[in-house]
C-alpha cells in the first residue's frame, strides 16, 4: 500500500507501519501521524459531509478547531461519533466511518438538499411546516429528526471506565508551544510547582509545524530539549493529551487526560480517560492562535484549507495534500506557507495576495487578486483567480491554502464572562481586561505572534505570575517577523460563500438574517446557527461578524463579539460522570444486621443510600405479601425483630441540653426526667413539620436524639444551625451516632420475655415502664443502650450496641428467641405496623405538613418558643377546612384503598374543584383482613364515620371508602404499656 | 464477661489485606475511637486533660500520632481520640472519667472504618481519591473531606508511604470498592 | 406578511429581496398606556395578548439588550403541565393548551414539538406521591399515564435497568409534555406583538421608576424618561434588581441553573426523560443535540455561569440511566439566573405601587408557563383583576400562610 | 469555588451546604407584639443583592462549623469568611 501524497522529513516514525480502515478501505500510516494526515497521506481528500446541505466535506485545519472532518471513531460499543479526524491519534486497527450520509459518501442520496439550497435558507422552517397544524409531528419533524444530526452512538453502556483526580499547583500553564514552554522553563527553575498541559500528544505546538530556527536548532528540536529539562524538574508535571477544559471560579480547572484514545482497548482496569479538577494559584495562558478562512464563492471544497494546516501536514506529517497547490492570503504568513512548499518540492500554481503591496518571490508566482470561485465534485480541481486588471486567471490545483490572519485564542479568556478587547492592528480580538482570577496569557494568544515575541512573553509572564525577582532569562534568537495584514473578510459579491462549514452557514444567510432583523450578534447566530458547530465557531464566527458588521455600518467591535463558554472542546459525557455510575452511582450503607440477613435471603431495598431488608422469604413463599403477612402476624402475636440502626442518632450533651430540645422541638423537653423518652416534633421556622422521632434522657447534661431515616442529615445541619448561629452561648455540644451503634427493635407481647433471656437489668414494666430509657448490660457485660419505644403499637423495646457487635446481637436474639418463634421483620411488616398503629412518617411529613395537619396541634406549646411556633399560628395555616389526617377503610372488604387516590364527597362531582383529599399511605392489615390507608381530608376530625368516594382516575380505581379513626389497632395503647 | 463477637466493618472475622505491588490496602480493626468536645466555659480544663494525655493538644488539622492513645482535630475545641481496642474497648467510659465535666465524650468505636494505605504509589492513588493536597501534607495532617460522596478523615501518617482513612462503617464496601478501583488503575 | 411554505418558496424564486425584519426596532415615544419592562418570553407574550385579546393600545416592552437574551433563551426548552397542587396545575394545563395553538396562533413555527415527558419512579414513596400527581393532573382535565418498567424499556431499550443503583420502578408520562425551540417563542411573540402595533425598544434599560404620591408615573430610561399608565414588571433574573428601585423588597432569591447540550446525534431520545434519583432530565433537539440538566448550583448568583460540581453530578445522574451516553460529547454549558421564590411558585400581582404589576418568581419553570404567564398578566393589567387561573398568585400569601409548595421544602429556595 | 474556612485554610466548595442570606442569624424576638410580621419578613423576605452578598455555608463533610461568607454574587469573588458562631454574638445573641 502506498500513501501517494507522503513527504520526507516529519515528525513521524516511518519505521512502524499503522493499518486502519476508513469507510472500510484499508490504508496505512505511521506512529505521529493523525487520521486526518494519515487519509490525505493515501490521497483522500473526501471525509465527511455537511449538516444541512450535504455538501462533501474534507479538513480545513490540522487541530482541534477542524468542523469537518468528523468521523465516527471505533465500533461497537466503544463506537464514537464526531471525532475530529484531526486530532485523532493513528494507531494500528483503527477503525473509522464517515457521517452524516445517505448511501455512501461519494454518492449522499441527501445532497439533493444542496440543489434546493435557495429554498432552505437561514430560519426557512420558522415561516413554514405549520399546515396542517397535526402534520409537524407526524410528518415534518420526523423527516428533520432523521436528517438531522451528525454521527450515531452505539446505544451500547460505554464499556470504558473514567476517573477522577484533584491536582494541586502554583503555576497551570495551558499549552505547550513556544509561549507555554519558555514559561514553563523560567518558573520551573524557580523550583515553583507547576502543571504544563497541552491537548497535543506532543509538546511544541506551533514549533512543531515551522521549519525556522530558535537558536542554533530548528524549533521543533529546541522544544524537545525543553521538554527534556522540564522532564528534569520534579516540581514540573508534563501533561500531553490533556485539554483544559474550562476556567472555574477561584483558579479551579477542567482537565481531561486521554490516557487511552491513542490505542484500541484500554487495559485492564484503566481508565479510557481522567478528569482532573486542578487547583491552581496562578495561570499562563498560552493556547496560540486559530487561523481564519475566507469567504469566496464555493469556498468548502475538499482541498481547500487553512494555510497553516497545508503548512502543518507538510512539515509535521510529512503530507501534501495535493502535489499542486495555491495559497489565497491577505497576510505575510500566506507567504510563508508557499516557501516551506516549495522547499518541500510541491509545485506552488501561484500565490494569490489581495494587496498591492504584497512581497514578491524567486521561487513561485505572486498574483494580485482574489479567488472568485471555485470548482470540483468531490475536491478541489480549479480555482477561477480575478486578478487586479480584471483578468480572469484559471488555476488547476488540488488544494488551496486560505490565510486571512490568525485570531489569538482567548476561548479560555471568556469562560467567567470576560469580553475579548479588539487590536486593529491585528484586525482580530485579544483578550480583554476582565480575565479569570490569576490568569495571565501569553504568546499568540495574547496578540504576539512571532516565535521571539511567544519566547518572551512566556518567560514575562511566569516572571510576573510568579513575582520571580533576578533577570530576565536569556531568550534564544528565534524569527521575528512583523505582522503584515490587510483586513480581508470576504470577496465581493459571494453569496454561497461558507462561514461555517459545518452548518452550512453561508455569506447570503448572514445578509438575510440582518434583512429581517436579526442583527445583534446572539441574534445573528441564532436565527442562522452561526458558530452553533462542534467547533463553537472558532474558524467562522469573525466572518460573519464582519458581514454582519458592514451591512450594519458599524465597527466589528461595534456589532460585539459572542463570548466562549466552556468546554474548550466536546468533552465526553462518560468522563465527566467518572466512576459514579451503574452500581457506583451512590454509595451502599450496609446496616449492622446486613450479613446475617443475607444469609436469612432478605429481599433488601434502596432507603436513600440504606440498603434495608424488605421483607424475609421463607421457603414456599411466592409473593411477597405472603412474607409481609406472615412477619405482622407473628409480631403482634408473639415476637419480631427490626434492625432500626438507619434511623438517624445524635448525642446532645451539655449543660444547656435540656433548654436546647425545647427550642428544636415544639414541645417541652425541659421537665423530661433522666431515664425517661419523649416523642418530639420538630418545626422548621416556617412551621411546618421538618421531622419527628423520640429523644431520650440518659443523664442531666445528655440526651439521645432519634431522627427519621431519610432526614438525618438534614436535622443534624438543622439543630447546628439553631446551635451556632441562634443560640451560639448554650452549652450544648453535638455529634452524630448513627453509625456507632447497631439498634434492633424488639416488639411484640413476647418481647420482654425474650430481652430477659439476654439482658443483665430488670426490665419489667415496674423497674422499666413505657417510655423508659437507660445504659445497660447484656450478655454478662457488654455495654448496650435500652429504649423502651414503639413504633409497631406492641409491647417494645429498642436495645443498641456498639456496631461492631451488631451482628452477634442479631445472632443472640434469634437464639434466644427461638422458643417464642421471633421473626425478623422488614422495612415493609415496619410500614404495615405503623400504619395499623396510625404514625406517621415521610409519607405524611412530606414538608407541607402542619402540626395541626397531623392531629398534633396542641403539642405546639404556647408556654415556651421555639423553632417554628409563631409561623405555624398563621391564619392560612389553620383554616377550618384543613387536611387532617384519619385512617380510611373500605366499605367493600375487599376493595383496595391505595396510597395516591384522591377522596370525593359519596354524592358529589369527581373533579379537582371537588377534592376532598388524598390517600397518604395504604397497606393490608392481616389483623383486621383488610386493606387500610391514612389520608388526609378537608376537615376530617368531624368527618369520622362518613362514606366518601375514594378514586384513582390515573390506576383506574373508584371505591367506597368509610372515614374512621387514624388508629387502627390498640386506640387507647394498652398493648404498649403493658 | 460476655462473649459476642466482633466483626470487621468489611465483615469479616478478620480483617481485610490487599496486596498490589505498588500498594497494599488494610483494614485495621484494632482501634477504639471516642470523640470529646470541649464543654463551653471549661476549654482549659479540657486542655488540660488532652495535655496529659498526648503531650499536646492536637492544633488544627493536625494528629497526635506517637502515643498509644493519639488524637486529631475534628472541629473547633473537639477532637477524635484513638487507643488500641484491646487494651481500650470502653474508651469513652475512660475518658469521661479523666474529662469529667471539662468536655462532653462520645463513643465512636463503631462509627467508623479504618483503612491504612501503604506503598509508593499513596500519592498518585490520594489523587484519584479526593480532593486533598496529598504531596503538600506532612506526616501528622489531617483533612475530613469526600471520598465518592462518602464524608471521610484523610490522615497523613509517620511513615512517608502511608495515609490512614477513616470513613462511615456502613459504607466499608464501597469506600473499599473505591480503594480497590483507585489502586487498579494507578497501577 | 405573512408567513407560509408558499410564501418560501416565492421569496426563493424572488432570490429573497421580499423579507421584511420580524419586527420593528421602535423608537420610544413619550408616553404610553401601558409599559413592559422585560423582553423576555413573558414580557412579548404580555404585550401580545394585552393587544390582541385584550385590545390594549399604545404599549411598548422595554428590553435593555437583545430581545430574548434572557432566560427564554438559555433554557432546556421544556414544556409540560405534570403539576400537583390546586393553585398550580389548572395554571399550567391552560399554559400547555395555548402551547398546542401558538404556531398558528403566531403564524410563527416554534417547532411545539409533543413527543412526552417521563418522569421515572425509583422508590414506592416515590410512586405513592406520582399517583397523587398524576390523579391531580387528570382530575384538573390534563392527560397522565403510569408507565410500567417494561413500557418504559420498550421505548428506551438503552435505559439502564440491569445495573442500576435505584432501580427504576415505573414512570409518570404526559404525552402532551414535550419541548419547543425557545428562542422562536421570544421572536415569534416579537412578530406578532409587532404586528399588533406594539413598540419593541431593544438596547432601553431602566434606571429608575417615577412614583408619586403612590402612583406610578412612568420610568427613567438608558433612553430618556418615558411615561405610563400602567408598568408591568416581567424581568426573570433582574426581578430583585428592578424591585429594588421601588423600595420594593422581594420573596426570593437568584440562583444559577446550568444548562448543557451535546455535539449534533442521529435521534436516540424521542422524548423527554426525568431522573428520580438524582440530578438530571433530557431531551434531544431537532438539531441532534442532548440537551439536558439538572440541580441548581445552589448559591445565590447572578453571574450566568456555574461550576464544576453540578456539571460533574448532572453527567453522573446522565450516566446512570443512560450509560451509552458515555462516548456523547458535551459541547456547550450555560447559565441562566432563577428568580427563585420561596416556596416555588410564582407571583402574577399588583403591588402596594398603585400603576405597579409584578410578574415574577417563576423558579426554573417560566418557559413552559411563557403563554398562561402572558395571558394572565395581560388580564391583570387590562382588568386590574386576577386571571381566575391565577388568583392564586399573590404577593400576601406568605404572611397568610398559604404557600403552593410542590416540592415541600419550605422557604428554602435553592430546594424548590 | 473554595472557601477559605477561618480555622481550615482553603477547601473546595462542594464540602459545604448552603443556605443563604446570613440574615437569618437574625432571628426576631418571638415575645414582640409584632412577632408574626417580624417572622414573615425574617422568613420569606429577601435582600437578594447583585453585588456583596453576606451567606451562611455549612461545612457538612469538614468540621460541621456555619460559616458567613461574603460573596458578590456578579463575579463570585469571596471576601471575607468568619465563623457564624462569632457574628450571632457580634449580633448580640446568647443563649
Amino acid at each position: 500500500m502506498i500513501q501517494k501524497n507522503r513527504l520526507e522529513g516529519g515528525q513521524i516514525d516511518t519505521a512502524t507501519l499503522l493499518k486502519f480502515k476508513f469507510d472500510g478501505k484499508s490504508y496505512v500510516g505511521h506512529e505521529g501521524d493523525t487520521l486526518a494526515s494519515a487519509l490525505l497521506a493515501n490521497g483522500v481528500r473526501l471525509m465527511g459531509r455537511s449538516f444541512k446541505y450535504h455538501r462533501p466535506r474534507g479538513v480545513l485545519s490540522a487541530g482541534s478547531e477542524e468542523p469537518n472532518a468528523l468521523v465516527q471513531l471505533r465500533s461497537g460499543a466503544r463506537q464514537e461519533p464526531n471525532t475530529r479526524a484531526t486530532t485523532a491519534e493513528l494507531f494500528d486497527g483503527l477503525v473509522a466511518k464517515s457521517q452524516n450520509r445517505f448511501g455512501s459518501l461519494r454518492f449522499d442520496a441527501m445532497a439533493i438538499n444542496d440543489r434546493f439550497s435557495n429554498f432552505l435558507t437561514a430560519g426557512f422552517y420558522y415561516k413554514t411546516f405549520m399546515w396542517p397544524k397535526t402534520f409537524w409531528e407526524k410528518v415534518y419533524e420526523p423527516i428533520i429528526r432523521k436528517a438531522a444530526g451528525l454521527g450515531s452512538l452505539s446505544l451500547l453502556d460505554d464499556p470504558d471506565v473514567y476517573d477522577k483526580g484533584f491536582l494541586y499547583c502554583n503555576l497551570l500553564i495551558i499549552g505547550a508551544g513556544p509561549a507555554g514552554l519558555m514559561a514553563a522553563l523560567t518558573a520551573g527553575r524557580s523550583g515553583a510547582n507547576v502543571i504544563l498541559a497541552d491537548e497535543d500528544f506532543t509538546f511544541g505546538g506551533r514549533l512543531n509545524s515551522e521549519t525556522f530556527s530558535i537558536g542554533d536548532d530548528s524549533s521543533a528540536v529546541w522544544a524537545a530539549e525543553a521538554v527534556a529539562e522540564l522532564s528534569s524538574f520534579p516540581n514540573v508535571r508534563l501533561m500531553v493529551r490533556t485539554t483544559i477544559i474550562g476556567a472555574f471560579d477561584h483558579g479551579i480547572y477542567g482537565a481531561v487526560e486521554r490516557v487511552s484514545d491513542h490505542v484500541a482497548i484500554p487495559d485492564a482496569g484503566k481508565p479510557r480517560q481522567i478528569m482532573w479538577r486542578i487547583y491552581t494559584q496562578r495561570t499562563v495562558l498560552a493556547a496560540g492562535a486559530i487561523e481564519r478562512p475566507i469567504a469566496f464563492e464555493n469556498n468548502d471544497r475538499p482541498g481547500i484549507m487553512l494555510g497553516s494546516a497545508i503548512r502543518t501536514y507538510a512539515n509535521r506529517f510529512a503530507v501534501a495534500v495535493d502535489k499542486s497547490v495555491a495559497i489565497f492570503t491577505n497576510n505575510d504568513d500566506g507567504h510563508r506557507t508557499a516557501a516551506d512548499l516549495h522547499a518541500k518540492g510541491l509545485k506552488i500554481a501561484a500565490v494569490v495576495d489581495v494587496r498591492a503591496n504584497a512581497p514578491l518571490s524567486m521561487d513561485f508566482e505572486v498574483l494580485q487578486g482574489q479567488v472568485i470561485n471555485t470548482k470540483g465534485r468531490l475536491g478541489l480541481t480549479f480555482v477561477d483567480v480575478k486578478l487586479s486588471d480584471g483578468t480572469i486567471r484559471t488555476l488547476d490545483i488540488g488544494a488551496l491554502g486560505m490565510s486571512g490572519g490568525w485570531n489569538p485564542n482567548v476561548h479560555m479568556t471568556c469562560h467567567q464572562r470576560g469580553r475579548p478587547r479588539w487590536n486593529e492592528s491585528l484586525a482580530a480580538f485579544v483578550p480583554g481586561d476582565t480575565l479569570p482570577n490569576g490568569m495571565i496569557v501569553a504568546g499568540a494568544a495574547n496578540g504576539d505572534m512571532s516565535t521571539a515575541g511567544a519566547l518572551h512573553g512566556g518567560a514575562q509572564a511566569a516572571r510576573v505570575v510568579l513575582g520571580l525577582k533576578g533577570s530576565m532569562p536569556k531568550l534564544p534568537t528565534a524569527e521575528d517577523a512583523p505582522i503584515r495584514l490587510t483586513p480581508f473578510w470576504y470577496v465581493e459579491g459571494c453569496s454561497r460563500a461558507w462561514l461555517d462549514q459545518q452548518n452550512d452557514v453561508t455569506v447570503k444567510d448572514v445578509k438575510l438574517s440582518h434583512q429581517e432583523g436579526f442583527r445583534s450578534v446572539e441574534h445573528l447566530k441564532r436565527y442562522t446557527t452561526l458558530g452553533m458547530s462542534t467547533d463553537q465557531g472558532k474558524t467562522s464566527n469573525m466572518g460573519g461578524l464582519a458581514i454582519m458588521a458592514e451591512l450594519a455600518g458599524k465597527t466589528i467591535p461595534e456589532v460585539g463579539t459572542t463570548i466562549f463558554r466552556p468546554p474548550y472542546t466536546p468533552t465526553a459525557i462518560g468522563a465527566l460522570a467518572g466512576r459514579n455510575r451503574g452500581q457506583d452511582f451512590h454509595p451502599k450503607r450496609l446496616t449492622p444486621s446486613h450479613k446475617w440477613a443475607l444469609e436469612q435471603g432478605a429481599v433488601f431495598v434502596e432507603v436513600g443510600n440504606w440498603m434495608r431488608a424488605q421483607w424475609f422469604q421463607k421457603d414456599g413463599e411466592t409473593h411477597w405479601r405472603e412474607s409481609v403477612d406472615r412477619e405482622v402476624l407473628a409480631t403482634r402475636s408473639s415476637v419480631g425483630v427490626c434492625d432500626v440502626t438507619t434511623l438517624g442518632k445524635v448525642d446532645v450533651q451539655g449543660m444547656d441540653a435540656a433548654n436546647f430540645l425545647n427550642k428544636i422541638y415544639c414541645n417541652g423537653f425541659a421537665k423530661l426526667a433522666v431515664g425517661k423518652t419523649r416523642y418530639g416534633l420538630m418545626l422548621r421556622e416556617d412551621g411546618i413539620a421538618l421531622d419527628d422521632g423520640t429523644a431520650g434522657r440518659l443523664a442531666n447534661d445528655h440526651f439521645i436524639v432519634t431522627t427519621t431515616t431519610a432526614n438525618a442529615l438534614p436535622v443534624y445541619r438543622h439543630m447546628e444551625f439553631v446551635r451556632q448561629c441562634l443560640f451560639p452561648d448554650m452549652d450544648v455540644q453535638l455529634i452524630s451516632t448513627t453509625e456507632a451503634w447497631a439498634q434492633y427493635a424488639i416488639a411484640g407481647p413476647n418481647s420482654r420475655n425474650l430481652l430477659e433471656k439476654i439482658i443483665d437489668q430488670d426490665v419489667s414494666n415496674g423497674a422499666f415502664p413505657f417510655m423508659s430509657c437507660a445504659n445497660i448490660t447484656i450478655c454478662n457485660g457488654l455495654r448496650a443502650r435500652l429504649f423502651r419505644i414503639s413504633f409497631s403499637g406492641e409491647l417494645a423495646f429498642e436495645i443498641a450496641v456498639p456496631t461492631a457487635y451488631g451482628d452477634a446481637l442479631i445472632r443472640k436474639i434469634m437464639e434466644a428467641g427461638a422458643e417464642f418463634d421471633v421473626t425478623p421483620y422488614g422495612t415493609e411488616a415496619l410500614g404495615v405496623m405503623r400504619i395499623e398503629k396510625g404514625h406517621a412518617t415521610g409519607n405524611e411529613l412530606n414538608g407541607t405538613t402542619s402540626a395541626l395537619n397531623l392531629g398534633m396541634e396542641r403539642m405546639v406549646s404556647e408556654a415556651k418558643d421555639s423553632i417554628g411556633s409563631i409561623l405555624s399560628r398563621r391564619k392560612g395555616m389553620n383554616r377550618a377546612d384543613a387536611l387532617f389526617q384519619m385512617g380510611v377503610k373500605p366499605l367493600d372488604l375487599s376493595d383496595d384503598v391505595p396510597a395516591g387516590s384522591h377522596l370525593m364527597n359519596a354524592d358529589g362531582p369527581v373533579d379537582a374543584a371537588h377534592d376532598q383529599g388524598y390517600v397518604t399511605s395504604a397497606c393490608y392489615s392481616p389483623n383486621l383482613g383488610h386493606a387500610i390507608g391514612l389520608a388526609f381530608i378537608k376537615n376530617g376530625s368531624n368527618r369520622i364515620g362518613e362514606k366518601m368516594r375514594l378514586v384513582s382516575p390515573l390506576t383506574g380505581v373508584d371505591v367506597a371508602v368509610e372515614i374512621v379513626s387514624p388508629h387502627f389497632i390498640d386506640p387507647q395503647g394498652e398493648r404498649l404499656r403493658a | 464477661m460476655h462473649n459476642l463477637q466482633t466483626i470487621t466493618a468489611l465483615g469479616g472475622k478478620t480483617p481485610r489485606i490487599d496486596v498490589f505491588d505498588h500498594i497494599t490496602i488494610i483494614e485495621n480493626d484494632s482501634v477504639a475511637l471516642a470523640s470529646v468536645t470541649a464543654r463551653m466555659g471549661r476549654e482549659a480544663g479540657c486542655y488540660k486533660v488532652l495535655q496529659k494525655l498526648l503531650g499536646v493538644v492536637p492544633e488544627t488539622g493536625r494528629a497526635v500520632l506517637h502515643n498509644t492513645e493519639t488524637g486529631f482535630y475534628m472541629g473547633l475545641d473537639q477532637w477524635m481520640l484513638t487507643a488500641p481496642r484491646v487494651s481500650h474497648e470502653l474508651i469513652a467510659d475512660q475518658l469521661k472519667k479523666l474529662f469529667g465535666d471539662n468536655a462532653s465524650v462520645t463513643e465512636q468505636s463503631g462509627a467508623w472504618v479504618c483503612l491504612d494505605i501503604i506503598g509508593r504509589a499513596m500519592p498518585d492513588m490520594c489523587e484519584r481519591l479526593c480532593a486533598v493536597p496529598v504531596r503538600q501534607m506532612v506526616a501528622g495532617d489531617v483533612q475530613r473531606t469526600v471520598i465518592h460522596k462518602m464524608g471521610c478523615f484523610v490522615i497523613r501518617c509517620m511513615a512517608n508511604d502511608q495515609l490512614r482513612i477513616l470513613g462511615p462503617r456502613s459504607t466499608a464496601a464501597t469506600l473499599h470498592h473505591a480503594l480497590m478501583t483507585a489502586a487498579t488503575s494507578t497501577a | 406578511m405573512r408567513y407560509s411554505g408558499f410564501q418560501v418558496i416565492k421569496q426563493a424564486l424572488n432570490n429573497h429581496k421580499g423579507w421584511k425584519p420580524a419586527w420593528r426596532d421602535s423608537e420610544p415615544q413619550p408616553h404610553y398606556d401601558i409599559i413592559i419592562i422585560g423582553g423576555g418570553g413573558h414580557g412579548l407574550a404580555t404585550a401580545y395578548y394585552l393587544a390582541k385579546e385584550f385590545n390594549g393600545k399604545r404599549i411598548a416592552v422595554l428590553e435593555k439588550g437583545w430581545i430574548g437574551s434572557g432566560n427564554v433563551g438559555r433554557n432546556t426548552t421544556i414544556i409540560r403541565s405534570n403539576y400537583l397542587l390546586d393553585g398550580n396545575e389548572p395554571f399550567y394545563e391552560f399554559s400547555l393548551k395555548l402551547w398546542e395553538g401558538l404556531e398558528q396562533d403566531l403564524n410563527y413555527n416554534a417547532m411545539i414539538s409533543q413527543r412526552g415527558i417521563l418522569n421515572l419512579i425509583h422508590t414506592d414513596a416515590q410512586r405513592d406521591a406520582f399517583i397523587r400527581r398524576g390523579n391531580a393532573m387528570i382530575l384538573n382535565g390534563a392527560d397522565a399515564e403510569m408507565l410500567t418498567t417494561a413500557q418504559i424499556k420498550k421505548r428506551y431499550p438503552y435505559l439502564n435497568t440491569e445495573d442500576a443503583r435505584f432501580p427504576i420502578k415505573g414512570g409518570l408520562a404526559q404525552h402532551r409534555g414535550g419541548t419547543v425551540r425557545h428562542d422562536a417563542v421570544a421572536w415569534g411573540y416579537a412578530r406578532g406583538a409587532d404586528s399588533c402595533g406594539v413598540d419593541i425598544i431593544q438596547n432601553c434599560e431602566v434606571t429608575g421608576f417615577k412614583i408619586k404620591n403612590g402612583k406610578v408615573l412612568g420610568l427613567e430610561t438608558s433612553r430618556g424618561f418615558i411615561g405610563a399608565g400602567k408598568v408591568g414588571c416581567a424581568v426573570a433574573g433582574s426581578s430583585s434588581r428592578l424591585m429594588a428601585k421601588a423600595d420594593m423588597r422581594l420573596p426570593m432569591e437568584s440562583h444559577v441553573l446550568q444548562a448543557f447540550v451535546s455535539e449534533g446525534l442521529k435521534p436516540v431520545l424521542a422524548g423527554v426523560v426525568t431522573f428520580g434519583a438524582g440530578h438530571f432530565y433530557c431531551s434531544q433537539s431537532d438539531k441532534g443535540g442532548l440537551v439536558f440538566g439538572g440541580d441548581l448550583d445552589g448559591y445565590n448568583s447572578y453571574a450566568q455561569r456555574g461550576n464544576l460540581p453540578v456539571v460533574e453530578d448532572v453527567c453522573e445522574g446522565g450516566m446512570a440511566i443512560f450509560p451509552a451516553f458515555g462516548r456523547a460529547r458535551l459541547l456547550r454549558m450555560w447559565g441562566g439566573i432563577m428568580d427563585m421564590s420561596m416556596d416555588g411558585s410564582p407571583i402574577i400581582d399588583k403591588t402596594h405601587i398603585d400603576g405597579l404589576y409584578f410578574n415574577g418568581g417563576w423558579c426554573y419553570g417560566g418557559f413552559k408557563a411563557t403563554p398562561a404567564s402572558g395571558f394572565c398578566f395581560a388580564h391583570l393589567l387590562a382588568k386590574d383583576s386576577p386571571h381566575p387561573l391565577a388568583t392564586e398568585y399573590r404577593f400576601d400569601r406568605f404572611e397568610r400562610g398559604r404557600m403552593i409548595d410542590e416540592k415541600g421544602m419550605g422557604n428554602q429556595p435553592n430546594l424548590h | 469555588m473554595i472557601i477559605n474556612h477561618p480555622l481550615l485554610g482553603q477547601r473546595d466548595s462542594s464540602e459545604f451546604t448552603y443556605l443563604g442570606d446570613a440574615k437569618l442569624i437574625e432571628r426576631p424576638d418571638p415575645d414582640s407584639e409584632t412577632a408574626t410580621h417580624d417572622f414573615y419578613k425574617y422568613a420569606y423576605l429577601r435582600d437578594n443583592p447583585a453585588g456583596w452578598h453576606k451567606e451562611l455555608w455549612f461545612h457538612e463533610a469538614g468540621d460541621r462549623s456555619w460559616l458567613v461568607v461574603t460573596r458578590n454574587t456578579l463575579t463570585h469573588e469571596i471576601s471575607k469568611v468568619e465563623m457564624a458562631r462569632d457574628v450571632a454574638r457580634e449580633k448580640g445573641r446568647r443563649r
